[in-house]
Formats: C-alpha cells, structure tokens, sequence
C-alpha cells in the first residue's frame, strides 16, 4: 500500500508536518491492554461505586425500570454504527424510528412538533430561551426557582455569555409551587419567556395553565420544562406551554452517572422553523413510496452557518431511539399503568412523613426527617444499603433541614419502610 | 440488472408500518409488577383537572411487534458492521464492542449523578484519568469532559476565550473562521456572541498567512482552524499563524474533529492551540448511533483552566470529590458531569490501544486516505495538490461535464453496497467529494470501494442519466428532500 | 418485477467471502492479557513430538473483519424477529429476550457443573423449581432435565422403559410407532435396540384403536404417539389406546413436540401416557438459534421414576444435593446435568406467563391455526377434516394438477417474505404442507401470510413456472441439493 | 378471528378432547412476573451460586475468557431466531457459518470431514463408537480409564442399554499416561474401537500415535476424545486417529453449570456416510452463485428412519456459531498464544507441587496436598474465595488423596500463588 502511495517509509506520511508540531516522544500512555484486563478494570472501578444499593435519589434522574427490548434494539449494528442520516435511501431505519420519536413527543406533551432530540433537558432549557427571543424580539427570561437548579445553572452560563437577563420568580413556601403574585408582578414587556418546571424540581405539579395566561397576556411565551418524563403518561400534557423542553432520561435510560441522556424540544406548527437541531420529515421516494429525510436544514449550522437556530449537530439519536423502543413496549396503557405505580409508590413513601409542601406531587417530595439532618438520615440509611434522598441546602439554603425523595416502580415497599423509619 | 454488483447482491427487505398503523386498542407488550403498595386515586392525589386522558394515538403494540418492527427498519440502514462508511470528517472507525460491554456494566450503568462521592469513586477515577490521557494526547493542560458533542465543546471553549479575554478587560467582538470551516464553527462564534469573520483559504485549501495578517487586529477575540483542516490537510503555517494571533492578544481555538490524523504523532498544544474540542465519537471510536451520542472533551492551556466548566475533579486525601469552589468559572455547561457512558467507552478505547497503538492507528489513517487518493488520482480531480492526511477530498468537475455531481455519484455508489463519501462539503471545493477511510478498514474494502468509484466514473462516462436516477437497488428510491421542506410533515396523524 | 410483493421491497445484501479467503498472513484480532507468569517452552513441557505446527489455513483476520464477516452472513437469514416462521412441528413463537438477560447472569452462565453444592444452591433451585412446574404441566411424577434435546429425550425415555420391563422380567422387542411419526421417534427406537413396528393412520390421520389391538402382543414394549399428532389432530381415542397398549404391558410413550397445542388445557398424565419428552426450545420459546441448542425434558410415571438418569436432586436439610444413589438407573445421559442454560430460560418463559398466561398462550395457538386453517381452506386441500390444533396441514392435489408442489409453492412464499412452512411432512400427507403460526403472530401477519398463500394459488394457476422456479427475489436463488449430495464438500479446502 | 374460524367461544378449540383428558383445573404456577421480578429471581438465585470466586476447577468445563464479538454475533435475531437450515435460499447465513465450523473442526482436529455439531463431548463418544460399530461391524469397545468418567458413564448407559460391551483399559501409576501393555493384552479382533482421550482427564498428553498403531494392528478404529479444546491450538493433532470426537466448550461457551456446550465429531472422508447428525455441504444456485445447503441427509431420521446413523435432530448449532466466532477471533497466532498461556500459567502453578504424575501436561494436573486432604484444601481455599480443584476420590478411589487442579489464561498469578500456598 506505501508503495501504491509512492512512499518509501510510513514516517514520510507526516513528513511534511512542522519539525516543531510533531511530537518527539511516545505518548504517556501504557501499552495496550487485553479485552480481559479492560474488563477488570472497569469492574473494579464499577466496585467503588454504589453498587447494589437501593436508591431514592431523583432529583432529574430516575431509576426506573428498563424493558431489556430496549438494549437488544439499539445493540443492533445496523443503528449503533450508523451516522446521521444524511443519505436518506440507506438509513430509512434510523429516520423512521425518529419520526416516530418526534411524534410520540408530541403526543406526550400535546405539542405540535417536536425535534429529533437535544443533549439532554439541561441544554434544552438555552435553546428554548433563545428560540423565545427569536420568536419575541425580546431578551430577557423568567425562570422559577423550583426550577432544577442545574438546569437553571446551565441557562445562566448561556445568559452570562451572551449578555442576557434572567431573572428568578419565587415558588409558594407552603405549595411547594411557583408565587403566581410575584411572577404576576415580575412580567414586563421585555420578557421573552417564562420558564417553569413540572412537576417541579420539589416534584410538586404546578398550575401550567395559570402561569401559561399569566405570561401570554405580557405577550411571553410559556417554557416547560420536565425531568421527570414518566408522569406525562399520568399528568395532563401542558397544551398552553408554547415551547416544551425536558429529559427522556425515565424511559429506559441508565443514569450511568449523568449522561448520556436525551433531551427533547417540541413546540407549535407556527414555530417549526425556529425549532433548533434536526427534523425528520415525511416525503416520497422517485417511486412514490413513502420515505422520510432530515427537512428544513435550513435552520442548521451545516447550511446557515453563523444564521443558524442552535450550533448543534449531533444529538443524541442513539439514546432517543432507545427511549422509542421503551416507549412502544409500554405504549398507551403500559405508560400510564407506570405512572401511576409511580404515584402510589411515592405517595406510600411520603405517607406519615414531614412533608415540607402541601402541593400534589408526583413520584418525589421533599421531606424534612423529625430527628436528624438530612446527611444524618442518608448516613443511617448507607449503612442499610440504601441511597437516601438530595439534601436540599446545596441549592436552597432555605431548605438545608429537607430533602427531595424519590420513589419509583423499583422502589421496594421493605426499603421504603427502612427509610420511614429513618426519618420519622 | 446482473445479480451481482460490486459487493452486493439484491436480496429483499420486509416492509413495516408504523408503530401507530400498527397499533391495536388493547393491545400491550409490557407487564408490571404487582403493586407491593396501596394503589391511589390519582384524581384524588394531584387534582382532576392534572390527570391526562389516554394518550391519544399512542402505540399499543406486542412485544413480539416491537422486537419486528425495529428489526426490520434497521435492516433498512447501514452501518460500521455492514462495511466501509466513508464519510469525511466523520471518521466512522470500528466501534469496538468491548467499549459497549463495560459502557453496561452495572456499577457504572447505574450510577446515580448525586450519590455519595464516596460512592462514586470509581466513576470519577475514570474521568480523571480519561482528562488525563486526553491532556497529554492534546498536549493540552487541562481537559474538561462535560461538553456534550463536539459543537457543545466548541461553544465551551468560545465562551472561554471570552471569560479570559474579559479577564483581561475586553471580551473583544470577532471570531475568525477559514470559508472552509465545518458549519458549526461559525455557528457557534455566532451563538457565543460574536461576529463571524469568514477568511478566504489559499489555492492549497489552507489559511493564508498574509490574509490573516491583514484580519486580525484588536477585536479578534480568536480563531476557529481545524487542523488538519476540512480538505484533508495540514495546515503546515499553524505555527506561524499562531503567532500572529497572539501577537494580537487573539486566541487560537483549534476544531478537533479531525484529530484521528495527529495523535500519537503530532499534538495541538504544540503547535500553538490555546483551546480545542476533541469528538470522542470520532477520534475515540465510542459509536455515532445514527446521530448520537456524543462527548466533546476540551482541553485547554493553562491560563483559560481558571474559566473551565465546574465542578472540577479534585483529588484530596487519597479521594477524588468534585470542586464547586471555581470563582472565575464560566459555570456549568450541562447538568451533571458529561456523557459518562461515552466518556467510559474512549478511556476503553484508548486502554486497548495504549500510546504506541494509537500512534499505530493514527498511521494506518493516514496510510488508508492516501491509498484511496492514489488509487482514484486519475479518475477524479483531486481538490488541492497538498498531502493528505487522513481524508482525501475530490472534486467532481471531470464528471460535471456529464452532467453528474457529487450527489450522484454518491447516490450510485449506494447501489454499489457503500455508504457515501461526504458530498459537496467543504463547500469552497468544486462538488467536493470528501472521502476518510479510518484505520480500521482492511485493504480488500478499500479496495473494493475504489473499483465502485471507479466504475462509477466509468458510468458517468458511458450512461450518466442512470447515475444521475440513482440509486437503483435500494429498497427506497432518490428520495425527494426538497417536498419534505415545501410541505414538513414531521409527525405522523391519523 | 413491482417494487413491493406483499410485505417485501428488493433492497441489496452484502456478498462475504469465506473467513479463510478474507485471510491474510499475519492479521489479528485479538490481544491476551500479558502473562503474569514466567513463559515456558511448549516442545520442553510437552515433547516436540507432540507440539503442532501452526494450524494450516486457519483464519486470521482483523476484529473488524470478524463483526462484519458475520453480520454479514446474518442479513442472508431469516428469523423470527423477522416475520413469521410457520414451520409445522417446529413451534417457532417468540423468545423473549428477558429469557436471553437472565441466562447471561454472571452467577448463572458462570457456575461450574463441579463446584461445591454448597455454592450451586441457586443453580440447583432452578431446575427444582423448572421440574415441579413441569410436572405440574405434563401431569406426570417426575421430571428429568438432563436430556440435550427431543430425540434425546426420546432415546432416554425408550431406555426407560426398556429398564423398567426388564426390571418386569422382559424387556420385550418391539416399538409401535405410527405412519406419521417423526423420524427421531423410529430412529430413536431402532438406537435403543427395537425393532420399529409402523402402524398405518386412519383417513382422520389418526392411530386407528382396531390396527392397534391387531399390532400389540407381549412383544411390544411401546407405541411412540404424538399427540396432537403430526397433522395437528388431537388423538381422539387415546385414552382407549393407551388401555389397549396397557392390557398388554406396553408403555405409552408421548412425543411431546407438540405440546405447545396442550399446556393448562390437557395434560398428557391424564390420558394414559407413562413417559413423554417436551422439547423446551419449542413450547417453552427457548431459541433455536439455527438448530440448537435445545433440551427435551422428560417426565414419567412413578413406576418409571427408579430408572431416570441420575444424578438427581435431592432436598436435604433446606439443602439440595445430588444424589448419585439411585440403583436401578439407566445411568447418565450426558454429563453434568443438563442444558443449564435452556432451562434457566424455559423456567423465565414459564414465571413470566404463569398459570393463567400458559393457558391463554396454548387457546391462542389453537386459534391462529384455525384461522389460518380457515382463510386457506378453499384454496389448498385439508388434509384431514378432523378438527385442526395447534398445526393445520394441507396437501398440494390441487397444485399438482399444475405441475407445482408443495416444495415449489414454499420456494415462492420465500419472494412472499416468509419462512416456509414444513415441506412433505408428514409423509403419510400427499404433498404436505404443514403450517403452525403460534400463538405469538399477530393477526396482521397471519393474514399478509395467508393472502400470500392465495396469491401463489392464484399463480400456479397463471404461471406454475414461475412458481416452480421460485424464488426470485432473494440473494441465492433455487439451492442445488442434488449436485451437493452427488459429490459431497462438507469443508472448504485451499 | 373466532368468527372467521366458525366459533362461538374459545373453548370450542378444544372441546373435542375426551373430556377425561381435559385438565379441570388451572396449573399450579403463580400469575405471571413482569421481566423486573423475573430478573429479580434469576440474580438472587445467581447470587446463592459461587459468584465472584476464582476457580481452579476444569475436568471437562473450563474458563477461559470470551471475546465480547462472540455473544454479539449469536444476539442477532437472524441467528438467534432462526431454525435449522433446512430451507436454503434464506438461511444461507447459517449455513455460511456451520460450513466454516466443520472447515475448523478439520483444521485443529488433523481429520478430513466433521459434522455441523453433537450435544456435548460425552454424547459424542457413544455416537463415535456406533459409527465404528457400522464400520467394522464389530460391538465391543474398549475404553482408557483416564477418559473423562462421565463421558465413560454416557457410553455405558448406551451400550447397557444396547447390550454392547465395553471394557477399561488401565493407565500407568508414573505417567498417568494409558498403559499402552494393557492395551495391547485386551485388543482382540472383536474390539470396534478404542477410545482415548488426550489431553486425558488427568490433562496428560497421550501418545496417540501408538494407540492408533495398536489398534489399527487389531483392526479396530481409533476414537481420540478430547474436552479441552484450547489444546488442540498447540498440540499435534491426533491426525491416526479414525474418528475425533470432543467438546468446544473452551470456545466461548460460559460453564452455564454445564450445558449448553458444543460437541463434535470428525472423521475421515471416506467414512462420511456414517457420521452422525447435521453436515453443510457447498453446491451452487440456479444463478450458478456458490451456496451452501444441508446434506447427504439420507444419513439422517428425517430420510432414513429407523435405519439412520443416529437419532440426532437439534443439535447445539448456535453454541457452534458461538465457537466460529471465538476461533475467528483468535485466530491461527491466538489460538497458538492462548494454549501457549494455558501452559504457562498450569506449569506455574504445578511447580513445587506434589503432582502425582510425570506424564507431560496441558493446563490441568493431578495433585496431592502435602498435608491435608483434597477436601479440606477446597476448604480452606473456599475461605479465600477460590473455589479449589476437583477431588479425585468420587470418580477413582486410588487417587481420593488427590484432587484434579486446572489453570487457564484467565487464572491471576496472586490467587495461584495461595492455591500453592495451601497445596504445599
Ligand atoms: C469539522 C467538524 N467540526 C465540528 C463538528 C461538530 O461536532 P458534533 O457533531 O460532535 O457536534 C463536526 C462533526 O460533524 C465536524 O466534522
Ligand atoms: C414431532 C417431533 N418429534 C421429535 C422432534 C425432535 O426433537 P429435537 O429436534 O429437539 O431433537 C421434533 C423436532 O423437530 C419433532 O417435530
């Protein structure tokens, strides 16, 4: 092949670098290792970890259960070492299965269109802000602050960057659920969106439809977000919202320490083409049989360059594509038998204890425990082999004595009755 | 038509409808299991007016059902496992599978973002000696892994470029880019909130020293070079041009999608890069699933590390814990701390490898691209007389003349079993057709592919109508994009 | 030719050459961990002598060239997972991937037959539990898990009664099977030393009491019976004939291949039946995987119970243990105990159906056969009139009259994109086709199938050649068995 | 569905079975699980298994480490769920892949033609010795004592059961090698074959060549065995012997508490016609494209009936697939380097020991612990979480001081080193 090349030595293929880029030594890295011994590496860091516990952390990640279908589909050559889809006639499989993502998007949150997927909710929460600006002209954004605080975090950083403001609007210390007054007195010509979280970071369900008119009469758009995706099958999608953003991460996606995740953008027919990242669309083949490709790539980087919606460009199809399998296994009835498991297992879990807000809650709450700190409690539970909940004080200093509980379709009602008894 | 073409043979695929044509009432391919606890109204629990309807048009399908449909439509895809994926800038490598066994492995799969640092320990060794690896392979000082592709990585390291630069007292108003920048970059520049400055490239596809010069002044807050650059080729002034950036106080952000032709063997922070992003889904083999997920690490020297992203791994007493205590950090870019299960997959990766087999592997790259471009020379226009590295980019004037582009002869070289080249970018080549074969392709695919392009450019030659209809011996036939973005239909209803 | 024929589109397939022609000298695809040990010269440990050479036109080839050559040579296949596999006899329902997840656990797939009882407790409650449900299924006393396969189990169950009549004083000489058998069941109990005895079906196809009565003396040992039989028909008159074999001493053995048509509806301890197998890789949805593995438990009567292979389990002190005590067993059948594996997965399918769920699984077989039955009946011949099964079977008479038979017509159903269904069995059927859907197809598919069915009708009608020729639309048309035979090459040579 | 079939009620499927036959009642098995709760009980069954433990035991079941490609490959559904190759045109995948198998078995075995698979190693022993049977027309078998005693316990049950006779012939107390004397003294010219295993169970490498050469001179077959298939990448091949038989369980296939496993049986070509079970041979299609179909199945039930050369039907053809695709891995240099690793590690091991024989061997060997019983070293062994070798008493009562020790490439120099430790 050198020879073919017309070269004489393997070294002459970078020859012609600059004698100062090229690197006059071996890497810093051993030699190659055995499938077997990266096995036993990886097991023996997977051993330091929280292996075999029983977990009530949600907090945007949730345990639940995954259908092993899931991992058959996406183990499948054919879609894990395919690229985007760029060449229609031969990645059919993958443009179908996300059209089918975007419009079971869209018939969980009632939205209209929804997009091929974002990195994961977090970074879903700047598109949607920006995609309001563009929408409204305007610039600066209301964000609750029951809020997911790292979601809120991650808008900042964008914010800050971009020399926009954001601005908090409080939550109800009883409720657990947004001050409608001090959004009310908040809202101003100037604010592009609000953006409000349910059910909210306390797990608390707000009242979409109030602060939905609230802000559609200062002419802003409604943002919102959910980590938890398992209670659209069980909560009343938010139709008033105008732009929807949240994480997948519930359907059938490990935590595996925080990513990778899906997010996801949906939102109404009228603003298809200010949706950031990529659209699959419905079209024909020369044959007229029905076929699918990406569409309106003219909102992307790849064609608009510096004019595009969002810098974004590969997503998170793979993880997308798993959240469809584990969506089609559970279906119109599965989804909503889950959420409900949900619900009662949360409701079980919470029953009796201290419960910080009075507000209908899904499947997490924030609790304060009778006796203890919130660390004193987790430390009870670790030596039960259990995970306890999020104490509250690294990101709300009000409520360092409480701490958010998760309760899922895995949560077992032995565990739960440990951590009650923890906390009572 | 013959049987046989090239490599393939026609064969038949099996139709399927959609989940929601498929759709029964009452159908279902779950099961729950019982409830160890008091069910609850959920009426009564959040409220009437909060609990939804069924949800309309959702699927109701077996389990068998699902397990056809999503294997019959992935039969109507094609992939790494299939055969050679050319596609430009991409570097579409063999994903190796024992990435994917450990990604799983439970420990790791199901750890929790907020359980117990002391619990999370052998996650965060992983990262930290993946941040590792990677500083030294970049030759960078530090690395962060939370951005999460490789646009995401761009747009951390602009907006680190200006933290710094308004550490210094002016953030500055203007990215450059070559005109043969990937899409992103500009994009990004433009996001981050600066004004976009598109250079023009030399005839050898490269940037321009005396250009450059002339471009950059005071409110040039950096340049955006991928290097190699999107032609395929090194951008042999890198030092020079470094060095005028910096004498303006610009910063030098360097694209590194196309890394899989330098390490091992050349590094960006050697050659005067301040900041860059790294794919690990390219370079670092985890695989692209069709569009995701990906990581984009971002390394940089140590005067942009105090802006850096937190948390920050920090290892004190023998313990890794994560550092939020970062005064002059842009702040977070995602939740969390990046796309661990693709993170776990390169650090796999580059454990198998080790320093001399990815030195080896950046070699065979380089050995696979310039062997495509010797073999196609004569049949298509080579872009630039420049080495290439690990790509070669053509372009299609020899069969323009017949009235077929890029796109045709990359819809026909589908018929011939292949997965196309990236066609018409970059866009300052003549109907580019940007080919990159990675390290991993043994020679009888290469070869293969070659006698295809070859004999495509012998069709164009004698019958370019049927190259220009092609493909033929798809299941699915040219597909028409420009009536999916007259009319988007982009959700199924009933 | 359309582009679409019923559920199929012409795509194309990757060609693949043989593993040792895709071989280059020196290539790998695999890396051993170092040796932690000092190394040792193999002629010194070993004797020069006994050292090989390298093994001569063994393959080498790169890990890429492993995943894709057998990807690859997956697309020529088809499975379940593709469509229906209305193989008659063979009950081709689904296999649930949990039973896949489960058998891979690493304290299960990585249990050693001999490690200590004490630490094989989990593997042990496996097959007790998988026993008692058996039990409980067949209606029988006792269950042995360690045959490999239906034959096998076959072969243990005729040793069983041969060891159970000599321990009667005669072990006799005969086995009675009927025209209709199964091969294995003749070839099974010439290998267990008797002689075959076949007695002719009735026009329902079914054993007739009266031929029987005629056929059994002293010297039958036992009749081997499939039930339902191999036209899918229930045995009216089993339990008359099992008094009639009893009257004379003789065994009823069960085939119980088609048990599938009976779980939690009848069970084969109830009509007389003293030994019978069931092949777990059919009613219990283990896979087939091409051919195998398999695992054909058997269940006996308690007279027969003192012969079963050993070891056995044994609860002792809230312990299982093996008890290798058992003085009048045959003695093994196979080393270990079993196929572990197919039964961790046969033992997940039963948990998650449970009672209720194995009993609707057994009516909705039946009913997909009758419905295919009744969707077909004007266009091909019945078989039988006696009420259909789990299997429907029909002959080509009419078919014929074109020249096309039922071999020709299963080619075609392969353009159709269907698996066939069983061709010319049984042979007592002129031409048979034999059809078995389980109770896992969806009504969509068994009705693309049946109108596929009507549409060859409909073309060996129109144009029987075509038919004949079949199938068109696949990678590798009609297969040359003949020539195979004539000049056998069982192995690929330089 | 029921309408079109002409019934009322479901019932009426079966309501033509005697009702004597019907089943009154529902099946005594618990209401379904869901896939968690079925997981659930798997892993606290695994969990009451030896898990996490590093072993020593072989004696027919080895662990060796499985390349990740090879479980890849046997999950595809084309594979997975696709039966017996019986229809060509679409299973030529299957077919592709057993006629590599058979090409392989050749290569390592030194033999002409193999099948496309047998249950296990030990059924294949009474399926060689009823094919020389059919050969020689002779019934008697003569087998070595060292021959892996379960495999001996299958032959028995058969030639029991078939009135044949079978008869041992010793090893030598030094060597543990067969006695080759013996041998000689009970050949006669009623022997079909005799029946050798090598590696032998003691893991002694036999001299094939001069069994063959007895036995031949007798006019009887000389059947080889092995069980360690690993071996046969650095052991001559046993190119006397008449008709190789084995296991493949050291290709890829997980101990599984000791099946599924792969058998298989080579021969010479011109005894073809009397191998058991599936064969793939090539031929072309009607396009003159070479293929690959099922053949000389007149050998077989399906044709032949009662007169087939077995009854064999199902064999183990995915757990083969499994094994091409170990070999393919591996390779003609790994397999080599994997034996070669094998040596090392069980010579490592065995040095300082008390070995109770001198005969040269592969990675297993029989040891006497200085100062303790077999048992009560597993014991102490046990404490340390390895599970020890296999006490020798139960299967040969001269050797019950004795225990059957295995190493393989996966075997850790540090848990050798406390087996040494305990052993000496
Ligand atoms: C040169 C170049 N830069 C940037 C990117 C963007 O990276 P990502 O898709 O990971 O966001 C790509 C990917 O296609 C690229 O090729
Ligand atoms: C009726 C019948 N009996 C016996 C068998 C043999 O079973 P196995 O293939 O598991 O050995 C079969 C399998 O095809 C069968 O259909």
């Amino acid at each position: 092949m050198l020879e073919a090349c017309g070269l004489g030595h393997l070294s002459e293929l970078y020859a012609h670098l600059p004698a100062s880029a090229l690197l006059d030594r071996a890497l810093d890295i051993p030699k190659g290792l055995s499938e077997y011994e990266i096995t036993d590496y990886f097991q023996a860091q997977a051993a330091k970890n929280a292996d075999g516990y029983a977990s009530f952390l949600g907090a945007g990640v949730y345990s639940h259960y995954r259908p092993v279908l899931c991992d058959v589909v996406v183990s499948r050559g054919e879609f894990l070492t395919s690229y985007t889809p760029y060449q229609a006639e031969i990645a059919q499989g993958t443009l179908t299965t996300i059209f089918e993502f975007q419009t079971m998007v869209c018939q969980l949150t009632g939205m209209e269109v929804a997009n091929a997927s974002m990195y994961d909710g977090s970074t879903a929460v700047p598109e949607a802000a920006m995609m309001a600006l563009r929408i409204t002209g305007r610039s600066s954004f209301l964000a609750a602050a029951n809020l997911h605080p790292e979601y809120r975090q991650v808008l900042d950083t964008a914010a800050r960057n971009a020399q926009l403001h954001v601005e908090s609007f409080g939550y109800d210390a009883k409720t657990g659920r947004i001050d409608l007054a001090d959004l009310e007195a908040k809202l101003n010509s100037g604010i592009a969106c609000v953006i409000l979280q349910s059910p909210n970071f306390f797990g608390v369900v707000e009242d979409v439809q109030a602060a939905s008119e609230l802000a559609h009469k200062h002419g802003a758009l409604l943002v919102m977000v959910f980590s938890e995706a398992v209670s659209l099958g069980l909560l009343e999608p938010p139709r008033d919202a105008d732009i929807v953003v949240g994480e997948f991460q519930s359907f059938a996606i490990s935590p595996s320490y925080g990513g990778p995740f899906a997010g996801i953008i949906a939102t109404k027919e009228k603003y298809v083409r200010q949706i950031p990242g990529r659209l699959v669309g419905e079209t024909k083949d020369a044959d007229g049989n029905r076929a699918f490709c990406l569409t309106l790539s003219t909102r992307e980087q790849h064609i608009r360059r510096e004019k595009a919606t969002s810098n974004i460009c590969t997503n998170q199809a793979l993880i997308a594509l798993m959240a469809t399998v584990f969506m089609s296994v559970y279906g119109k009835q599965g989804l909503r038998e889950l959420a409900q498991q949900n619900l009662a297992k949360a409701h079980y879990l919470a029953a009796g204890l201290d419960t910080r807000f009075n507000g209908p809650f899904f499947n997490e709450f924030v609790v304060t425990p009778k006796s203890c700190t919130p660390e004193a409690a987790n430390a009870a539970l670790l030596e039960k082999k259990i995970v306890g909940g999020l104490p509250l004080g690294r990101f709300f200093p009000e409520l360092k004595d409480s701490m958010l509980l998760c309760a899922t379709e895995m949560s077992k009602r032995a565990d739960m009755d440990v951590v009650k008894e923890v906390l009572l | 038509m013959p049987k046989t073409l090239g490599k393939i043979r026609p064969h038949f695929t099996q139709n399927e409808q959609l989940l929601f044509e498929l759709s029964r009432p009452g159908k279902t391919g779950y099961q729950l299991p019982e409830l160890d606890v008091p069910d609850i109204d959920a009426a009564e629990a959040l409220g009437a007016s909060n609990v939804r309807e069924a949800i309309e048009d959702f699927p109701e399908v077996s389990e068998v059902e699902v397990i056809r449909h999503f294997t019959r439509l992935s039969t109507w895809n094609y992939g790494i496992d299939l055969g050679l994926f050319p596609l430009g800038s991409c570097t579409m490598k063999y994903n190796p599978r024992i990435n994917e066994a450990v990604a799983r492995i439970a420990g790791l799969a199901w750890a929790h973002p907020y359980q117990p640092e002391s619990l999370s320990q052998g996650a965060m060794e992983i990262m930290a000696v993946l941040e590792h690896h990677l500083g030294d392979i970049f030759g960078m000082d530090e690395v962060t892994l939370q951005p999460s592709a490789g646009a995401h990585g761009e747009y951390t390291g602009i907006m680190l470029v200006r933290a710094y630069l308004e550490s210094q007292g002016n953030p500055r108003k203007k990215v450059l880019c070559p005109d043969s920048a990937h899409g992103t970059n500009p994009a990004t520049a433009n996001i981050a909130g600066y004004q976009v400055e598109t250079l023009k490239s030399n005839s050898q596809g490269m940037i321009d020293p005396a250009v450059l010069a002339a471009a950059v002044n005071e409110d040039v807050a950096a340049m955006m070079i991928t290097n190699p650059n999107t032609v395929g080729v090194f951008e042999e002034n890198i030092v020079q041009i470094a060095g005028i950036l910096h004498a303006k106080g610009a910063q030098v952000y360097m694209d590194g999608a196309n890394l899989n032709a330098l390490v091992g063997v050349a590094r960006p922070g050697d050659f005067g890069v301040d900041v860059l992003h790294s794919n690990l889904h390219k370079t670092f083999s985890t695989p692209h699933g069709g569009g995701g997920p990906g990581a984009g690490a971002v390394g940089v020297k140590s005067h942009l590390a105090p802006f850096l992203p937190g948390p920050r791994l920090k290892k004190a007493d023998g313990q890794w814990t994560w550092n939020y205590d970062l005064p002059q950090s842009i702040g977070r870019v995602r939740a969390y701390y990046g796309n661990f299960g693709v993170l776990v997959r390169a650090l796999a990766y580059i454990m198998a490898h080790g320093g001399p087999g990815l030195k080896t592997a950046t070699i065979d790259a380089l050995l696979n691209a310039n062997y495509i471009r010797a073999r196609l020379k004569d049949h298509f226009q080579i872009a630039y007389d420049a080495p290439s590295m690990h790509e070669c980019v053509f372009e299609d004037t020899k069969q323009e003349k017949q009235g077929a582009r890029t796109g045709d002869i990359a819809k026909r070289l589908i018929d011939y079993g292949f997965h196309p080249y990236t066609v018409s970018f970059p866009m300052i080549v003549h109907g580019a057709l940007m080919i990159e074969p990675t390290e991993t392709e043994p020679k009888a695919e290469l070869d293969a592919f070659c006698d295809a392009m070859i004999a495509i450019a012998n069709e164009v030659e004698a019958d370019p109508e049927m190259v220009k209809h092609a493909p033929h011996l798809t299941r699915t036939s040219r597909v028409d994009e420009v009536s999916a973005a007259r009319k988007p239909v982009v959700r199924w209803k009933p």
